[in-house]
């Protein structure tokens, strides 16, 4: 908006009515702000030094992904599917592709329920780089994140030779998988695993032990587990605050309840339980977890099919599902109505980051300027995933 | 507990006038009345033997044909390990329900997004504007009869597709030549 | 530079200011950081160490006042529209803008959605088109070795810092 | 004197120094510590990949066969099922059949596809029954005009195959070359244009 008074009319809305600060003033944070992860927009509503509130803006990513899914049939939604959480956009798939089978009755293959396991962790160290790196890089340490960008092409590469693409795979399709893996493939993430477990005690030398990055998270926007189920946090940011919940223990879906892993819990490492450097651990615990599962999965991995038989045009008949899945973000959810035609009804993402977004505006409150990028980076948003 | 057996604790609690029915889909859901969404969630929460302590999303439906817009709400217990899925409709012309800010803080944003997306009014709701689409937005977008505009600000919303330019193209040269 | 440069003997370079003027522009490509989407991600490893923009000396800026390039990552919305105008007009002349990726280019997959802009070109003028969903780090690379052909053929005295009528 | 004496008798005086100076070194440890990784970097080697200049070995060695990269249409083995065209999601493949009308034979007149729009899902490829349709190794579709990265396919027109029933593996040419040779160069004028200004 090129009009200042346009501008402001049209923040007007997000100032709060009531003024506890004698002379407060309102900073935009955003869109365009390299530790914003992704086009987000905050108005703090600050004295100088501390803030009285942060209120996110939302929006600027909004691509109707909801509505495309009305326009189109079931088997082209799949990669639309990789575009709502692009870090981590095997969950995408995933989660889309597991409501369909369930409203077709379509029973996938075991290999294929292997193979999406291991694509699957493998997405969430991936998606982790990024959580844990561009944190250190907000705050200020720049090396952790190159290094974690690094480790992260060996990741790509490894879904690169298996299903050609580095981002968005488009791996899964309805009934399974779209390609089995190649021959080498097994040995290559195994090497990969064998490389990367001591590069997590590298990369905890490096910076998780670091005092100034320590001090920078700990006792930083405590979130108390009442305020964490108020306010609907899932995944790792729910873990963060003590609350056991991970949907491939809760529901047990696909093959996780073959495999033995233990789901980390936040217990105030250096802190407050709750607070910033809980949720940036619970998330590098979480990754060593993810290799052990990778391992047990290639360990197991059955032969046989890959791909249940689809029909090319899939119509499902009148029904509902709202399938869920453990993302790198916490639950991702869809909530998918059929009515008898070759697309869907309304399809609804429930996404993680929405609800972490959500609740910026509380703990922010009373948090020093710069303690709003430890924030946002420890609640690990993708602007994607809260717009869809 | 199943889905039917809370069904069955809330015809107890509250009776067959509010508890409208209960549907047996892949997620079964419960259908309620539209004016009591907040006792009966605030009744399924705190109460012992439910505890559906996360509200999972709200989602909104939109049915032109029965002029109806229906709100889904997922309840999620991890005590229990059960999904509750409530059903309810507001009229189309004139879509407006309680708001669950109450009772799960969450809602306050599933809400906001299904009054953007849908044009559903929240009453009691603390902050009811639109949260996706810019202030100035015309018309929800996930209304089944919603057209989109021909420009936005002064951007064309539309472009020419290569393809069709491009056909056109050649087959004006080719009656050319 | 080569086309402009002779070489007299040992050591002694001749060409023409121009020349030299648009080899140290090229040298020096600072673009912003601001990604819009997913080929943001791909933009970050881009600077990662695998491919490495800094070897055509292109780092990045987190402010328009300082860059020369924008790189448009991503899907932009009718919000983003006004704000990338915004960042556009804000850098210095001569700026260039690079189109990475489909929903850049035209929208790509999101066409048909109504609240997609449907190809930056409607709100900034832009100078290479980059095609992919999102294009390999390498393509990146190239789209910025591109930047630089564009730079390299300039007359950058005659135009006065605008690069309007260029070859 | 007194504050000395109190300090040598508090305890909880002499945790708290005691606490400062622990502060103090495991700040300067961690510091250094995290050196110790950054410089033990120096001594491996280096991941980068110098595209374009220095590259140990090209390019298609380095990207796996299975990347998904921009389409190629090896026209000798089209057998004109449009089940591509039908099956893309956002419509960038066109395809034209004209039928002469003495001979009743079929041509494939056009054959185009826009890999402005191509979302590179690969889900054309996968529907293909004679492998036609494929993705190159090709990356690097950079243009100055967007209307130049509409690829058109076919220069004559071309009459459909018949697919044997015997064989099996059709030989695709998939190295890239058709492609190649479809990609405009860099600063070369489109042959339309979809805005009337230029």
């Amino acid at each position: 908006m090129k009009n200042p008074a346009k501008v402001n009319e049209a923040i007007r809305h997000l100032k709060p009515q009531a003024a506890p600060f004698e002379e407060e003033m309102s900073l935009n944070f955003g869109p365009q702000h390299p530790s914003t992860h992704g086009v987000l927009n905050f108005l703090v509503v600050t004295d100088g030094e501390v803030m009285h509130q942060a209120l996110p803006n939302i929006g600027y990513l909004h691509r109707g992904i909801e509505k495309l899914a009305e326009m189109t049939p079931y088997s082209g939604f799949m990669p639309y599917t990789d575009r709502v959480d692009y870090l981590a956009a095997m969950f995408a798939n995933q989660v889309f592709a597991m409501a369909v089978e369930s409203l077709a009755e379509i029973e996938v293959p075991k290999r294929a329920e292997y193979l999406r396991v291991i694509v699957c962790e493998l997405n969430r160290i991936a998606s982790h780089f990024i959580a844990t790196g561009a944190l250190a890089l907000d705050l200020g340490a720049v090396t952790p994140f190159v290094q974690w960008l690094r480790e992260r092409e060996f990741i790509n590469d490894i879904m690169e030779a298996l299903c050609g693409a580095r981002l968005t795979y488009n791996y899964m399709r309805i009934g399974g998988v779209s390609v089995d893996m190649p021959g080498d493939l097994p040995d290559k993430i195994l090497r990969f695993l064998d490389h990367f477990e001591p590069i997590i005690d590298e990369y905890n030398r490096l910076i998780s032990n670091n005092e100034i990055f320590v001090k920078r998270l700990a006792d930083v926007a405590v979130i108390s587990p009442i305020d964490a189920v108020n306010f609907g946090l899932v995944g790792p940011n729910l873990r963060a605050s003590g609350i056991g919940i991970d949907l491939r223990k809760t529901l047990g879906y696909s093959v996780y309840p073959d495999f033995d892993f233990e789901v980390p819990l936040g217990k105030g490492f250096r802190g407050a339980l709750g607070d910033a450097y809980d949720r940036y651990m619970v998330r590098i615990l979480e990754m060593t977890q993810s290799c052990r599962i990778i391992r047990q999965a290639l360990e197991k991995i059955p032969g046989g099919e890959y791909r249940a038989n689809v029909k090319k045009k899939l119509k499902v008949e009148e029904n509902e599902v709202y399938s869920r899945v453990e993302s790198a973000r916490g639950e991702m959810g869809v909530y998918l109505i059929s009515d008898g035609t070759d697309r869907p009804y309304r399809l609804k993402i429930k996404t993680g980051s929405f609800t972490a977004m959500s609740i910026v505006e509380k703990a922010s409150q009373g948090l020093m300027v710069a303690d709003l990028i430890a924030l946002i980076g420890s609640l690990d948003v993708v602007a994607p995933e809260v717009d869809r | 507990m199943k889905p039917a057996e809370v069904y069955k604790l809330l015809i107890d609690r509250f009776g067959e006038d509010l508890i409208l029915a209960y549907v047996e889909t892949r997620n079964p859901y419960i259908k309620i009345n539209n004016g009591y969404v907040q006792a009966i969630c605030t009744f399924l929460r705190y109460n012992p033997s439910t505890k559906f302590a996360f509200l999972s999303s709200i989602s909104g439906v939109d049915y032109p044909q029965r002029n109806e817009i229906d709100i889904v709400y997922h309840l999620f217990s991890p005590f229990l390990n059960t999904l509750c899925v409530l059903k309810t409709s507001t009229p189309r012309d004139l879509p407006e329900l309680e708001s669950l800010e109450s009772v799960w803080k969450v809602a306050n944003w599933f809400e906001r997004e299904i009054y953007d997306l849908l044009g559903v009014r929240f009453t009691g709701h603390s902050n009811l504007k639109r949260i996706l689409l810019p202030d100035d937005w015309e018309g929800h977008p996930l209304r089944k009869d919603y057209k989109e505009k021909n420009s936005y600000h002064d951007m064309e919303t539309m472009r020419p597709d290569p393809l069709k330019v491009l056909r056109e193209k050649n087959e004006k040269s080719g009656k050319s030549q | 530079m080569k086309e402009n440069t002779t070489i007299i003997e040992q050591g002694v370079i001749v060409s023409t200011i121009d020349g030299v003027l648009n080899w140290m522009r090229k040298s020096s490509i600072w673009y912003l950081l601001f990604g819009t989407a997913c080929c943001a991600i791909e933009l970050m490893q881009a600077g990662g160490p695998r491919t490495d923009l800094d070897r055509f000396g292109a780092v990045f800026r987190a402010t328009p006042r300082q860059s020369d390039l924008m790189i448009v990552a991503g899907t932009v919305t009718y919000k983003m529209a006004e704000r990338i105008r915004l960042l556009y007009h804000q850098m210095a002349e001569p700026k260039y803008v690079i189109s990475m990726g489909s929903c850049a280019n035209c929208g790509g997959l999101f066409q048909r959605s109504y609240s997609v802009l449907k190809g930056i070109d409607k709100v900034v003028p832009v100078d290479v088109y980059i095609a992919g969903c999102p294009p390999r780090t390498e393509a990146l690379a190239e789209g910025i070795l591109k930047i630089q052909k564009i730079m390299m053929r300039e007359k950058w005295l005659k135009t006065r810092g605008t690069k309007r009528n260029f070859i | 004197m007194v504050s000395a004496m109190e300090t040598a008798v508090n305890p909880s005086v002499r945790s708290a120094v005691r606490k400062y100076f622990k502060n103090i070194y495991q700040l300067f440890y961690s510091i250094l510590e995290g050196m110790a990784v950054t410089f033990s970097y120096l001594f491996r080697r280096p991941i980068t990949i110098q595209y374009p200049y220095k590259l140990d070995k090209p390019m298609d060695e380095i990207i796996p066969d299975r990347f998904r990269g921009i389409l190629g249409v090896d026209l000798r083995y089209c057998i004109a099922c449009r089940l591509c065209q039908t099956t893309c999601p956002i419509a960038c493949i066109a395809i034209d059949l004209e039928r002469n009308p003495e001979t009743k034979e079929r041509f494939i007149t056009r054959f185009d596809i826009d890999i402005s729009k191509c979302m590179f899902c690969g889900l054309c490829v996968e529907v293909c029954s004679t492998g036609t349709l494929h993705h190159s190794k090709i990356f690097d579709g950079t243009s100055r005009h967007v209307e130049n990265l509409v690829l058109e396919f076919v220069n004559t027109p071309v009459r459909p195959f018949i697919k044997p029933k015997s064989i099996e593996d059709i030989p695709v040419d998939r190295s890239g070359a058709i492609t190649r040779n479809k990609l405009k160069d860099f600063f070369d004028l489109p042959k339309f244009r979809l805005t009337d200004e230029a």
